[in-house]
C-alpha cells in the first residue's frame, strides 16, 4: 500500500504506451496487450483506494507521493489523492477498459492509436492527481497532444479542422493559466509551487480587480474553455463529430470532467474569497444557464446525431457549472456526482452510436429508422442510456441534477427555476433522436448494413450499462466518497460568504 | 602656421562626419557592390577620425586603441566581403546588387 | 411499525419486468403474459397481507403506518432522501386498487395481445409500470415519489408507442412524455422548496410541519408555502390531465386498450390527486391554490364533456370522459374535501377500467375498428360485454346505489356545502353532459342496426377477456357502499382512512348539511341525470347522427376546440423557431465566426509580412541604416 | 615627455587643406565613372586622412593608417576591380531613394553638429596642454595589454577566422570543378 502505487497509476500507462510503440507490426497482439494492460492498472487503482481510505490526514488534498522535480521552478513532483479526484480516476480507468474491449478486432485502430490512447490516459490521470502548479500544467498540456493526433488522424471527414480548432482553443485557454502560474512563481514570499503553499499565499490582496482576482481568472479561463462553458464551446461539436468513437468517449468521459475538477480544485478551493464575490458567481451562473438553455437549443437544431449528443454535453456541463457555483454542499457534491454520471451516460451513448456508425458510416438522423426491428437489444440499451442522459430518476443522471438544482435553489431560486427548462428541453431533443433512430419503419441504410455486434462490442457496452443502473440506486456510495473533501471546500466558501 | 578662427576640434569632427555621410550615401546608392564596399571603408574612416579627435581632445589612449581595433576589423571584413563578391560575380555574372533577387519572399 | 413485506410488493413486478424484458423475450403471448400476471398477482397477495397487517394495528393515529426502510438513496448537505416504503391507510386502499385492477388487466391483455409479434415487450413494460406506480404509492419521501412519478411517465411513453411502426403512435408517446415532463418541473420546484425551506422531504414530517408552532413562526416566507402548493398543483394538472396540460391524454389512446384502461383511466392519471390528498394539510395552508384547483377542475370538466359529446371514436369518448371525471375530482379538492376526491378516484378507477376493457373487447371483436359509426346492434352478438358496458355506463352517470352515485353525490354535496348553489348547478350541468355522451356512446355501440360488415361479424371475446369484465362490473356496483352519506347511516370508511393518514394532523371540519338538504340534492341529481340518459338513449336509437350541441359549438367540439393547434401555434412553434434562431446567431455566426476568423487573420497577417522580403539587398541596407540611426538618435536625445 | 605640449587650440591651414582634399577624394569615390578611378580616389582619401593624423600628432595611428588601410585594403580593392574587369558602372540612379538618402545624410550631419555646438557638457574643455604622449605607440600598446586585453585577443582570433574564411572562399573560386558558371 506504499505510495509508489499512486505514482504507478500515472507511469504505468506511459510505460505501456512506449511498449505499444514497439508492437508496430502485429495489430491483433497490440489490441490484446492493450486489454491486458488494464488489469495491473486496476490493481494500482485498488491499492490507491486502500491508501486513501486508510489515510486519516485531515485538511484538504492530502499529498500521497512527493519527489523533487524542478528546484528552479520551486516545484516538486507532488501527487495528491482525495475524494474529488479518486472517482474521476476510477471513471477514467473504467472507460478506458471498456474502450479497450471495444477496440479488439477493429482493423482501423492500429497500435499507434492504442499507444496515443495510453498516453492520453497517463496525462489525464496525472493532471487529476497533480498537487503542484507546474506539474499540473505539464500534464494539462500533455493531454492535448495525443488528443490532437487521435482526432487528426483517425477522425472522419474534416477532422483536421476539428483537431486544429480543438487544439487552438484549449491551448489559448491554458496560456492564461500559465500566466497565472508564472505570476504566482515570481511572488517573493512563495516557497514552493505546491497546492498547499499557494493556498496559504497571503499578500495577493482581496476583492475585485486585485492580483488574486486576476490569478483566479487565469485559472478559470483555462477550465472554462475545457468544460466548455457557453461562449467558448464552439470547438466541442466539431471535435466530437470528427473524433473516432474511442476518442469521443474519452473526450466526453474524462477530458470535459477535468474542467469541472479543475474549477473545484484550483479555483474554488484555492481562491474562495474571489469565487464568492457576487460579480464572479453571478456571471458564472449566467454562463452556466446560457450553456444549459442554448446548449439544448443547439442540440434541437442539429440533424447530425453526434453533434446533438455533443450539444447535450454542453447543456449537462452547464448544470455542473451551476452546481459548483451554488456554494452549497448539495450543489457541489451534485456536480461531482454528475461528473461521473454524465461520463457514463454520454460515454455509453457515443459508444453505442459509434458501433452503429462503424457499420453505416452516416451520422444523419434522417438516414436512420427502425433500429428497434433490426436489433432490439441494442436499441433497448440505447433507450436506457438516453433516459440516463435526460436525467430519469432511477438512473445516475437524475441524482446529479437533483442535487445541483437543490443546491442552487437555496441561494438563487430563479436560476434553479430556469435550469429546470433545460431538463425539459433535454427530454425534447433526446426523444427526437430516439424516435428518429429506433422507431418507425426500417430505413434503407439499416436494411443494407445489418447491425450484428461482435462479442467484444457487447462486452464494452454491458459494463457501462450495469455501472449506470447500479449508480442510479447506489449513488450514496459515491456521494460519501466525495463528502469529506467537498465539505471542507464548502466550509471555506461559506466562511467567505459570511465575511 | 596661419590659424583660422575655427577650433581644431570642431573642424575635425566636421570632416569625419562629412566622410561618414558621403560613405553612407555611396553605400546605399551605388548599384555596384564593390563601390558600396569602398564607401563602407570611407564610413569606417570617418569613425576613426572621430575617435582620434576625441582621443586627442581627452588625451586618453582609449580612442586610439579603439581606432586600431577598427582598422583590424575593417581589414578582415574587407577581405571576406571582396572574396564573396568575387564568387557572386562568378555566380551572377555581375557585381550589380539588383541582380541578386533570389531571396524574394 | 417495521414490516418487511412491503419490499416484496415492489420487487415482484420489477422481477417480472426484468424476466420478460431481458431474459425470456419469447414470442408467445401466453408464456410472457403468464409470467407478468403471476408477478402482479404476487404483488396483489402481498398487498392484501400488508393491508390486513395495517388494519390490525390500532395504535395512536400518529403511529398507525407500516415502514420498511430499504437504503439511503442520496444524502448530501440539506438534501437527505432515504428510500423507505411506507403504508398508511390511504396508500393501502390505493395499493389494493392498483394491484387488483392491474392483475385483472394483465389477465385481460393475455388474450387481447394473442396475435402480436413481440408481446414480451408489452408485458415487461406493463410490469415496469406496475412497479413504478407502486413506488409512487409506497414511497415515504417526496423525492422517491418523484422517482415513481417519472417512472410512470416513462412507462406510459413506452406503452403508448408500443406499436412503433406507425409514426403517429410514437409522436403521441413523445407528446405524453414531454407534457408530463412540463408537470415534473412543477414537482421539482415543490421538492426544492420542501428541502430548502421545510428541511425535509418526508411526507410524514412535512405534514407535522403544519402544526408545530415553532416551525411556523420561524420565518418561513409565505411565498414558500404558495410556491410549494402551486407547483404541486401544476404537477398534478400535468399528470392528471387538467386544463392546460390535458392534450396528451386523448392522443394516448394510440396505445393498446389495456394500457388505456390501466394507465389512462385507473392508476396513473389519478396519481396527481392521490399526491395532493397525501400532503393535503400543507396544501390547505394556501387557500388561493385550493380555489384555483376548484376552478381548474370545473373548467376541465365542462370542456372535456363538451368535446366528448361529439366524438366518433369510442376510445376518444372514454378518454375525454376520464378528463372530465378528473375535473370532478379536482373540483372536490377545490371544495376542500380530499375524502370526496379520493372516494371518486376509487370508484372511477373501477367503472372507467370496466368501460375501457369493454370497449377493448368490442374493438377486439370488430378487428381493431374503433369508429362508432361502423358499430351498432352489438347487444345480441356480444351479450356479456354489452351487460358490463351498460353497468359501467350506469355507474358513471350515477344511477342510484351504484358506485358512481355515491361518490359523485358526495362531491356534489361537498360543493354545495363549500361553494353554495352556483357551484352546485355548474357541476350538475357537467354531470348531465356526462350522462348525455355516455348513453350516446352506449346506444351507438350496442343498439340500432349493424352499420358495417365488421359489426355483423363481431363475435364475443374469449373467457380470458370477459372474466375481468364481470369482476369489474361487480366492483363498480358495490364499491360505493364503502362510504354512505349520513342519510343512509354513519358508514364513513373512506373519510376516516383519508383523515387518519395525515399522521394525526387534524384539518378544519367542513360545514354540515341538514338531512333534508341531502335528500333534496340526491333526488334532484338522480332524477335529472336519469331523464337526460333516457332521452339520449331514445334519440340515438333512431338517429345515430343526431347533434346534441347547436351547430357552431358542434363543429368546434369535433375539432377539440382547436386546443392542440393553439398549443402548436402559440407555444411550440415560436419557441422552436426562436431557439433555432438564437442558436444560429450565437453559435454559427458569432463564436464560430470568431474562431474561424482568428485562423484566417493569422494566415492573412503571415502573407502581409512576406511583402517586406523584396529581395533587393539595397532596400535591406537602407532599412538597416535608417532604423539604426533612428534608434541611436532617439537614445541620444533621450539621454540628454 | 619633453616633446612639449601642443595646445589644442586653433586649426591651422595645413589641416584645413588636407581635410577639404580628403572630402573631395571621398566624393570622387562615389561619383567616379569607372570602378578603377573610384578605387584610386579611395586610396587618395586614405592617404589624406593619414596626413590628418600626423597633423594631430598621432604618428603611430598615421603610420598604421598608411600601412594597413591605404597600403593593404585599398590595394586589395584595386586588385579585385582589376580581377573582375568590370564595365564602367553607371552612376547610381539617384531615384527617390537617393534623394531621400541625401536628405537623411544632411539631416544626420546637421543634427550632430548642432548637438556638438549646443550641448555644453559634451565638449568640456580637455586638458589645455594635452600631452602628446597619450597618442604615442607606447601609451596605446600599454593600453592594449591592460584594459583591452580581451578585445585584443578576440580580434586576433577574428583575423585568423577571416584568413581561413578567405582561403575557403578563394579555394572554391579556383577549384576546377566549379570553373563553369552556374555551379553552386
Amino acid at each position: 500500500m506504499d505510495p509508489i502505487n499512486t505514482a504507478m497509476l500515472i507511469f504505468w500507462p506511459a510505460i505501456f504506451a512506449f511498449l505499444l510503440f514497439t508492437f508496430r507490426k502485429n495489430k491483433k497482439a497490440a489490441q490484446w496487450a492493450n486489454m491486458v494492460f488494464h488489469l495491473p492498472w486496476f490493481w494500482f487503482l485498488y491499492q490507491s483506494c486502500l491508501l486513501w481510505r486508510s489515510s486519516t490526514a485531515d485538511g484538504m488534498f492530502p499529498i500521497v507521493f512527493n519527489s523533487d522535480f524542478f528546484p528552479l521552478l520551486k516545484s516538486n513532483f507532488a501527487l495528491g489523492l482525495d475524494g474529488l479526484n479518486l472517482p474521476l480516476i476510477g471513471l477514467n480507468v473504467f472507460l478506458s477498459f471498456c474502450l479497450s474491449l471495444y477496440a479488439l478486432g477493429k482493423e482501423k485502430l492500429s497500435s499507434s492509436y492504442l499507444a496515443l490512447f495510453a498516453l492520453l490516459n497517463a496525462a489525464s490521470v496525472g493532471s487529476l492527481m497533480a498537487a503542484d502548479a507546474f506539474v499540473f500544467y505539464i500534464f494539462w498540456e500533455a493531454m492535448l497532444i495525443p488528443m490532437f493526433f487521435l482526432i487528426g488522424i483517425w477522425g472522419s471527414k474534416n477532422r483536421v479542422y476539428a483537431a486544429l480548432k480543438f487544439f487552438a482553443f484549449t491551448m489559448l485557454g491554458s496560456l492564461a493559466m500559465l500566466a497565472a502560474i508564472l505570476y504566482l512563481w515570481v511572488q517573493p514570499d512563495i516557497q514552493s509551487m505546491g497546492w498547499h503553499s499557494i493556498a496559504q499565499l497571503g499578500l495577493l490582496g482581496d476583492g475585485l480587480w486585485s492580483p488574486r482576482f486576476w490569478v483566479f481568472c487565469g485559472f478559470l479561463i483555462a477550465f472554462l474553455v475545457k468544460i466548455p462553458a457557453w461562449p467558448l464551446h464552439v470547438w466541442l461539436p466539431d471535435a466530437h463529430t470528427e473524433a473516432p468513437t474511442g476518442a469521443s468517449v474519452i473526450l466526453a468521459g474524462v477530458l470535459l470532467k477535468l474542467g469541472v475538477y479543475g474549477i473545484a480544485r484550483w479555483c474554488l478551493a484555492l481562491f474562495p474569497s474571489i469565487a464568492v464575490l457576487d460579480v464572479v458567481s453571478f456571471t458564472m451562473k449566467v454562463l452556466a444557464l446560457a450553456g444549459i438553455i442554448l446548449g439544448s437549443y443547439g442540440a434541437l437544431r442539429q440533424t447530425d446525431i453526434k453533434r446533438t449528443i455533443a450539444y447535450s454535453s454542453v447543456a449537462h456541463l452547464g448544470f455542473m457549472l451551476l452546481g459548483l457555483f451554488s456554494f452549497q454542499l448539495a450543489g457541489f457534491q451534485g456536480a461531482m456526482f454528475q461528473n461521473i454520471a454524465h461520463g457514463l451516460s454520454t460515454g455509453a451513448l457515443f459508444l453505442i452510436f459509434g458501433i452503429i456508425y462503424d457499420r453505416t458510416h452516416t451520422r444523419e438522423l434522417s438516414d436512420y429508422g427502425g433500429l428497434g426491428i433490426v436489433n432490439p437489444r441494442l436499441s433497448m440499451l440505447f433507450v436506457l442510456s438516453v433516459m440516463a442522459s435526460i436525467g430519469l430518476p432511477g438512473l445516475p443522471g437524475f441524482i446529479g441534477e437533483f442535487l445541483i438544482l437543490n443546491g442552487t435553489f437555496v441561494l438563487s431560486p430563479w436560476f434553479a427555476f430556469f435550469a429546470c427548462f433545460g431538463i425539459l428541453l433535454g427530454a425534447v431533443y433526446m426523444l427526437r433522436i430516439v424516435r428518429g433512430m429506433i422507431y418507425g419503419e426500417t430505413s434503407s441504410v439499416l436494411k443494407s448494413h445489418p447491425i450484428k455486434l461482435s462479442f467484444s462490442e457487447w462486452g464494452s457496452i454491458i459494463p457501462m450499462i450495469i455501472a449506470m443502473i447500479v449508480l442510479g440506486f447506489w449513488g450514496q456510495g459515491l456521494i460519501a466518497v466525495t463528502a469529506r473533501a467537498s465539505a471542507t471546500i464548502i466550509y471555506n466558501l461559506q466562511g467567505e460568504i459570511l465575511r | 602656421m596661419i590659424s583660422l578662427p575655427v577650433g581644431e576640434l570642431e573642424f575635425h569632427v566636421f570632416v569625419s562626419i562629412a566622410l561618414f555621410a558621403i560613405g553612407a550615401y555611396g553605400f546605399l546608392c551605388k548599384r555596384s557592390g564593390l563601390i558600396a564596399l569602398m564607401c563602407l571603408e570611407l564610413m569606417l574612416n570617418g569613425v576613426n577620425l572621430f575617435l582620434m579627435t576625441f582621443s586627442k581632445h581627452h588625451s586618453s589612449p582609449d580612442g586610439a586603441s579603439l581606432f586600431l581595433f577598427i582598422v583590424l576589423v575593417a581589414a578582415a571584413e574587407a577581405a571576406i566581403a571582396l572574396s564573396i563578391f568575387v564568387i557572386l560575380s562568378r555566380r551572377f555574372g555581375s557585381v550589380v546588387l539588383d541582380d541578386y533577387r533570389r531571396l524574394k519572399g | 411499525m417495521i414490516f418487511e413485506g412491503l419490499r416484496w410488493i415492489l420487487l415482484a413486478p420489477l422481477l417480472g419486468a426484468v424476466l420478460n424484458g431481458v431474459i425470456l423475450q419469447n414470442k408467445s403471448a401466453k408464456i410472457s403474459g403468464l409470467v407478468a400476471t403471476l408477478a402482479s398477482l404476487v404483488a396483489f397477495g402481498f398487498s392484501v397481507v400488508a393491508c390486513s397487517q395495517l388494519s390490525g394495528l390500532n395504535s395512536a393515529p400518529e403511529q398507525n403506518f407500516l415502514i420498511d426502510p430499504l437504503f439511503t438513496w442520496m444524502s448530501s448537505g440539506h438534501v437527505y432522501v432515504p428510500f423507505n416504503l411506507e403504508l398508511t391507510s390511504i396508500t393501502s386502499v390505493m395499493l389494493l386498487v392498483i394491484t387488483g385492477i392491474g392483475s385483472l388487466i394483465h389477465i385481460y391483455s393475455i388474450s387481447y395481445l394473442s396475435e402480436e409479434e413481440s408481446p414480451w415487450r408489452f408485458f415487461s413494460y406493463l410490469n415496469l409500470f406496475l412497479a413504478a406506480m407502486l413506488v409512487l404509492v409506497l414511497a415515504s419521501n417526496l423525492a422517491v415519489v418523484f422517482l415513481g412519478w417519472e417512472g410512470v411517465g416513462l412507462c406510459s411513453y413506452l406503452l403508448i408507442g408500443y406499436w412503433y411502426k406507425k409514426p403517429e403512435n410514437t409522436a403521441a408517446g413523445m407528446k405524453a412524455f414531454i407534457t408530463n415532463r412540463v408537470g415534473d418541473i412543477g414537482f421539482l420546484i415543490a421538492l426544492f422548496v420542501a428541502f430548502s425551506f421545510f428541511q425535509t422531504g418526508d411526507i410524514s414530517r412535512l405534514a407535522e410541519r403544519v402544526n408545530d408552532y415553532a416551525f411556523l413562526s420561524s420565518g418561513v416566507p409565505t411565498w414558500a408555502w404558495y410556491t410549494f402548493a402551486g407547483s404541486l398543483l401544476w404537477a398534478a394538472t400535468a399528470k392528471s390531465a387538467q386544463i392546460p396540460l390535458y392534450i396528451w391524454l386523448p392522443d394516448a389512446m394510440a396505445g393498446p386498450t389495456p394500457v388505456s384502461a390501466l394507465i389512462h383511466a385507473a392508476t396513473m392519471v389519478t396519481s396527481g390527486i392521490f399526491l395532493i390528498c397525501r400532503v393535503w394539510p400543507l396544501f390547505a395552508m394556501s387557500p388561493v391554490i385550493v380555489d384555483a384547483a376548484f376552478w381548474i377542475g370545473m373548467s376541465t370538466a365542462w370542456l372535456a364533456a363538451l368535446i366528448a359529446v361529439s366524438q366518433t371514436d369510442v376510445k376518444k369518448v372514454l378518454a375525454y370522459s376520464t378528463v372530465s371525471q378528473l375535473g370532478f375530482m379536482f373540483v372536490a379538492l377545490g371544495a376542500g374535501s380530499p375524502a370526496a376526491a379520493f372516494f371518486h378516484v376509487i370508484t372511477h378507477a373501477c367503472f372507467k377500467a370496466l368501460l375501457f376493457l369493454a370497449a377493448g373487447s368490442v374493438i377486439h371483436g370488430m378487428h381493431h375498428k374503433q369508429e362508432m359509426s361502423l358499430m351498432g346492434g352489438l347487444k345480441d352478438k356480444m351479450k356479456i360485454t354489452h351487460v358490463c358496458f351498460l353497468i359501467g355506463t350506469l355507474a358513471i352517470i350515477g344511477f342510484p346505489l351504484t358506485a358512481g352515485f355515491f361518490s359523485k353525490d358526495m362531491i356534489l354535496a361537498k360543493v354545495f356545502a363549500a361553494q353554495g348553489v352556483f357551484g352546485y348547478i355548474l357541476l350538475l350541468g357537467a354531470a348531465l353532459l356526462t350522462a348525455a355522451y355516455m348513453f350516446r356512446a352506449y346506444t351507438l355501440c350496442f343498439w340500432g342496426g349493424a352499420r358495417s360488415e365488421y359489426a355483423q361479424k363481431a363475435h364475443e371475446s374469449d373467457p380470458l377477456m370477459y372474466m375481468p369484465l364481470v369482476v369489474l362490473a361487480f366492483l363498480s356496483l358495490f364499491i360505493g357502499w364503502l362510504e354512505l352519506p349520513e342519510v343512509f347511516g354513519h358508514f364513513t370508511k373512506i373519510t376516516d382512512w383519508v383523515h387518519s393518514s395525515w399522521y394525526g394532523v387534524g384539518v378544519g371540519e367542513q360545514a354540515h348539511l341538514s338531512h333534508l338538504a341531502e335528500w333534496l340534492l340526491m333526488l334532484i341529481t338522480s332524477v335529472l341525470s336519469l331523464t337526460v340518459a333516457y332521452y339520449s338513449f331514445k334519440i340515438y336509437q333512431r338517429n345515430p347522427e343526431f347533434k346534441i350541441l347547436p351547430e357552431p359549438l358542434h363543429k368546434w367540439s369535433t375539432n377539440k376546440f382547436y386546443v392542440d393547434e393553439a398549443f402548436e401555434l402559440l407555444l411550440i412553434k415560436p419557441s422552436m423557431k426562436a431557439g433555432r434562431f438564437i442558436n444560429r446567431i450565437s453559435d454559427e455566426t458569432t463564436f464560430n465566426g470568431l474562431a474561424n476568423g482568428s485562423f484566417r487573420f493569422t494566415r492573412l497577417s503571415g502573407r502581409l509580412l512576406a511583402l517586406f522580403h523584396t529581395g533587393s539587398v539595397q532596400t535591406y541596407a537602407w532599412h538597416f541604416v535608417f532604423w539604426s540611426s533612428l534608434i541611436v538618435g532617439a537614445i541620444f536625445l533621450w539621454t540628454l | 615627455m619633453s616633446e612639449g605640449i601642443v595646445v589644442m587650440g586653433q586649426v591651422n591651414l595645413f589641416q584645413v587643406v588636407v581635410g577639404i582634399l580628403a572630402l573631395a577624394a571621398a566624393i570622387g569615390v562615389v561619383h567616379s565613372k569607372s570602378a578603377v578611378s573610384s578605387a584610386l580616389s579611395l586610396m587618395a582619401t586614405l592617404f589624406l586622412t593619414a596626413f590628418l593624423y600626423f597633423a594631430k600628432g598621432a604618428y603611430f595611428a598615421g603610420v598604421v593608417q598608411v600601412l594597413i588601410y591605404a597600403g593593404a585594403i585599398a590595394v586589395l580593392f584595386v586588385f579585385i576591380v582589376m580581377l573582375l574587369d568590370l564595365k564602367p558602372s553607371r552612376v547610381a540612379i539617384p531615384g527617390q531613394k537617393g534623394v531621400a538618402l541625401l536628405a537623411f545624410a544632411a539631416t544626420a550631419m546637421f543634427v550632430v553638429v548642432v548637438a556638438l555646438l549646443a550641448v555644453p557638457g559634451l565638449f568640456e574643455p580637455g586638458l589645455q596642454e594635452s600631452n602628446l604622449t597619450a597618442l604615442s605607440a607606447k601609451a596605446i600598446s600599454y593600453n592594449f595589454v591592460s584594459t583591452y586585453m580581451l578585445p585584443f585577443q578576440a580580434t586576433g582570433f577574428l583575423i585568423l577566422a577571416a584568413i581561413v574564411g578567405v582561403i575557403m572562399l578563394a579555394k572554391s573560386v579556383r577549384s576546377p570543378s566549379n570553373e563553369s558558371r552556374g555551379e553552386p
